[in-house]
């Protein structure tokens, strides 16, 4: 789960790290306030949870209040990388000499913490690493032994930071790091943190925390933000389903999510596009079933449904339940290619039988995922 | 032989008392595995299935000497049943949990690597050497005695492959699923090296996903350690860049670790990479008798 | 750095373990309300930094706030195992059904931290172990891991502790080891732990925290109670001074804390009592040499000094410069023997010779500190 | 050979711009140790005795090679060092500072261990392999080369007992001073392993103190695996039970590791053990001529 900026630094400036001054709005009337107080000369950040808003236009500058109020009228509501603008964080403008870069994050290669620092920050830390490697300096930390000192001296004097810096870097990259621990996060990051006349600031944070952790943190869990996410996303979330809306035009439903990744790439090498990615998981119950098939049919670009099911804990009979339950309490607009394979297998086929005899439905059986994908992209045409 | 357990494997079942626990005891015996006895705090002295339950995994140990463990206790609890499992001397422990913190998986990580336990998993569909010793919750109908040894991220298209391959008439040594979360108890190199050493197993087909490096990692072993065939298949050609795919190991970081570089990489190390789970089985078949 | 029973019981208070109600005093009238606050029938506890008070007549029990004040006038100023009563800490009489014992201690040979629990409680623990090895039980903890439950399984299951008590004994023993490892505590226990309608109470409280952690606790470091102590040693200590009083009348000086105990130990093996131990450490100056002759001269018991220094990073000329300053600034009435060898060891004995061509002192030079102990053991004949 | 360091120990002194880390660097150099390097955070590019002073260990080890460290930076900060030191690659380092948190030794002791770095120290007087290298603190001239190997947890006393056996003309191979801290790095096992293991060592001298049972563990390493003779001292006969005596290594704890029942341990296991310092050296005579 990411956390909004505006949460982030929050928590940031609990643990001693500088930020600027900066309120939080969500109408116009409360930017033209905030840039009041703030001075008029400000910056409005749109609060989405999604990478490079600044270049998508989602972070603009204003210098003055009538202007932050122009500025503020045109961003919220507005979709940015399929995000809406629902909330934009004002802060006030900083007087920036240099820019840097400080990132904590698990590091799975390493089995361990990684502490990223870059004396050039400000843009993507990838093309830093890319085109200056002398500026960027990573070392491994590992938890059960804590943060120490002398792997900051190693990163900050590998990274060329100046040496008058030293001191306030220290502390910024130990309150981060007890940030990462207390929250049990699996990226914390300041970038840019900028240098000003009085010190170093942290002009945008960055804070994912373990989904999995998350009921030790209660506090975390109630910053989660559902406004700007995709609506179906949501209430898939909400019925427990795994589930990511795409482009394409072609419901996939299948268990595990090697499972359900095959089965997308299947379409994508037969020439289709997948609607979603949607896991039910092990040992579905056909109730999750059904919700699966409702939860797709909620996105009006779907033309076929593909479901994909072998069976191991889950049980094809439930499927097989689940989709004529769905049947028959929904309509449902188009067809549906199904593939079972695995645990009661028969029992499950038979099921489908029994229920195509009595009733008319759309439901084309096949035998094998590849045989699948290829029905389902020819009746999507 | 087989690798990681055999008919010689004894095991106990760590949560044995719980639901699932329960339901994958039964299968597990049924198959022929050896479960000697079950753990759940608070329920020692009744039995499961005539298995016999006790307080502590250490004492389950001492009366029965079981040398594997299988856990089905819930994420809060199961780094705490991994190392009670360890401490107690087990040398194979399979955790099927999902859900667990991931700081949680890298003590259990350098705890397991400490004490030189193998730790297959979390979140895995866990280890199975065909005809001899099943630790999980595999369909076990599904796979025939040979010698294809599986490793795999993801539980349910091992199984795909796997009936493929058995549909195909080949058999399979040990299928081992070690887990899709970002940090779990063994790589893929080191199942290799196991399935390098195992007489055995004659091919291994390798399943990766999106997600990390592990594939990468195991290119380069295979390029300059193994003698035997390797067939890889990667899913997630179609993943959004960025976006969760439900499990932990499912995201893509920054361009690393995309199905792309993975199959590049796998290739590039002498690999066959299948496009489809069918192709796959086809390889392996190919392969086979060529050697043959 | 041993804490008072009552300041070990205020922390095991905040982290949530029961204690008895109780009330500290310094004085025959506090002990009086005490006892009249928790209403007559009340233990009196000597506060005292040392082991078996119990025995020694330092803990009595007092039915009415008449005996309280009785017994409290017979124990304030009572010296017991060498340490002077100046604090009482009245508690209230505890209905007690069952005792146990919990402690966490600092484990060197297994190199982690011992969790030792017995069902069997309230007397010396040694002696439980030998009589009944089934009521005890312990385990490891690797700190780097922290303390899992399995473990506290393992110990309560071991030692045989009522299965309904297992769930409180576990919130215990997770709180006991929160206060070691939040205090750096080389040992923290509960003996006993007592069992009553009201469920388990720390009837007693140890606290020993490590005194080179102190710090970074300075809250702990305030604890320090000096009160009871012999007064030499808090003169001593206050010095920075290595200070232990003994029964003997020769006073051992000597670099190094092995030295210290090997030259006790001969005067031993020649059938003299050392006065005390005293380390002046390593590299010691010329004034830290003279301050520990004026502090061996405190103790009235000294008959001879002997002096054994074996020069490393300690030099022998800076010893024989305090030794002359010692003699020129204060009255030394008993002779000193005197064994220099080692870093700059003619220098030092230079130093001596034209002192006492000059002045006319009771200095004995020998050779080897064998010699020395024979000689010192002589004189104090 | 002589065991730890010899004269192809390359060493750096961390803390080396310290009054202490100077000092003693002057005295090392003077008796012909390779310090290669200092490093002093912040101090980087300066010198030491014409030794190059660097800001980071890693530095100071790639750029000269290094493979030791001894360390005198104050107590709050020598975990730092050690940790940096193991990670910058070196096989040895000697840690001098005392007063080091229990905690943190302990912490530290995990660390060296995994990475099979040696640990001499913490709160200890260094080592010696005489006529070679000198890591410590020590007062060098009092040594003399030869076939006796000593191990100790005291420093004065050790220098006494080394200086009594130069003056009865025996000569030391290597001196470990292995600390008095309850947790330190070394045991006496482990020297005592390596002293068998070492052609110039022919007997060796274990000075122990009252604490532990580490004295304990060696008398029964030394009736099993030692064939080089053992002499023993033991201070602290007299010492009051449960009082501290300014080690942390020395206080008896509840009846274990009395010197009485250390002496006991070590008579059993075929040590002989001097009552004196003196007896000691005298000792140590008697059964080298024995030999001859």
């Amino acid at each position: 789960m990411r956390l909004h900026e505006y949460q982030a630094k929050q928590i940031f400036a609990k643990y001693g790290i500088k930020i600027p001054r900066g309120k939080l709005a969500t109408n116009v009337e409360e930017v033209k306030r905030a840039a009041e107080e703030l001075g008029g000369k400000v910056v409005l950040k749109s609060q989405i949870l999604v990478g490079g808003r600044g270049k998508a236009g989602g972070i603009k500058l204003a210098n003055s209040v009538d202007e932050a109020v122009e500025i503020a009228k045109g961003l919220f509501g507005k979709v940015i990388k399929g995000h809406r603008v629902e909330k934009i964080y004002v802060e006030e403008q900083l007087d920036i000499k240099k820019e840097m870069y400080v990132g904590l994050t698990l590091d799975r290669a390493e089995k361990g913490i990684a502490l990223i620092v870059s004396s050039v920050g400000g843009m993507d830390i990838e093309e830093i690493a890319a085109e200056h490697p002398e500026k960027i300096a990573r070392v491994t930390i590992n938890p059960l032994y804590g943060l120490f000192d002398y792997q900051i001296r190693e990163v900050l004097y590998k990274s060329g930071m100046p040496k008058e810096l030293h001191k306030e870097l220290t502390a910024i990259i130990k309150s981060l790091y007890k940030i990462l621990v207390d929250h049990e996060a699996e990226l914390t990051e300041i970038n840019p943190l900028v240098l000003t006349d009085k010190g170093l600031y942290a002009a945008d944070a960055r804070l994912n925390v373990d989904d999995n952790a998350l009921y030790r943190h209660p506090e975390l869990k109630e910053m989660r933000d559902y406004t700007e996410v995709d609506q179906i996303e949501r209430i898939a979330e909400e019925k427990g389903l795994n589930y990511v809306k795409l482009d394409g035009n072609i419901g996939v439903i299948a268990n595990g999510a090697g499972m359900s990744m095959s089965t997308m790439d299947l379409i994508y090498l037969e020439g289709g596009k997948p609607a979603n990615f949607l896991d039910i998981g092990g040992g579905a119950s056909s109730e999750v079933v059904k919700e699966a098939i409702k939860t797709i049919l909620m996105d009006k670009n779907v033309k076929v449904i593909f479901m994909n099911i072998f069976g191991g804990i889950t049980r094809c009979d439930e499927v097989a339940k689940g989709l004529v339950k769905a049947f028959q309490e929904i309509e449902v607009p188009v067809p549906i290619v199904l593939r079972l394979a695995g645990t009661n297998e028969e029992e499950g086929r038979k099921i489908i039988e029994d229920f195509l005899e009595k009733e008319k439905k759309n439901i084309i059986v096949v035998e094998t995922m590849e045989e699948g994908a290829k029905k389902a992209v020819e009746l999507a045409r | 032989m087989a690798i990681i357990i055999d008919e010689n494997t004894k095991a106990i079942v760590q949560g044995i008392t719980g639901s699932q626990g329960r339901f994958h005891t039964e299968r597990m015996l049924a198959y022929g595995t050896k479960i000697v006895a079950g753990v759940t705090p608070g329920k020692g002295g009744s039995k499961v299935f005539d298995v016999p339950v006790f307080d502590r995994v250490s004492e389950a140990v001492e009366k029965t000497g079981a040398n594997a463990s299988v856990i089905f206790v819930p994420a809060p609890f199961a780094t705490d049943a991994i190392f009670e499992a360890v401490d107690a001397g087990v040398e194979v422990v399979v955790c099927i949990t999902e859900g667990i913190p991931v700081y949680d998986e890298l003590k259990a990580y350098k705890k397991v690597k400490e004490a030189g336990v193998i730790l297959i998993g979390p979140n895995c569909p866990g280890v199975i050497s065909v005809g001899k010793s099943h630790l999980g919750i595999m369909p076990t109908q599904i796979f025939k005695e040979g010698n294809v040894g599986i490793v795999s991220r993801s539980g349910t298209l091992t199984y795909q492959i796997a009936y493929n391959l058995t549909r195909l008439g080949i058999g399979q040594s040990t299928v081992v699923g070690i887990g899709g979360d970002r940090i779990v108890g063994m790589s893929f190199v080191e199942i290799l090296e196991m399935f390098e050493e195992d007489d055995e197993t004659d091919l291994v087909v390798l399943i990766g996903e999106i997600g990390g490096t592990d594939e990468e990692e195991a290119a380069k072993f295979i390029e300059k350690k193994m003698s035997k065939p390797v067939v890889g298949y990667v899913a997630g050609i179609t993943a959004p860049p960025g976006k969760r795919m439900g499990h932990a190991g499912a995201i893509i970081e920054g361009g690393r670790g995309t199905a792309e570089s993975k199959i590049k990489a796998l290739e590039e190390a002498g690999v066959e990479v299948g496009r489809t789970p069918m192709e796959v089985a086809e390889i392996v078949k190919r392969k086979l008798e060529d050697k043959a």
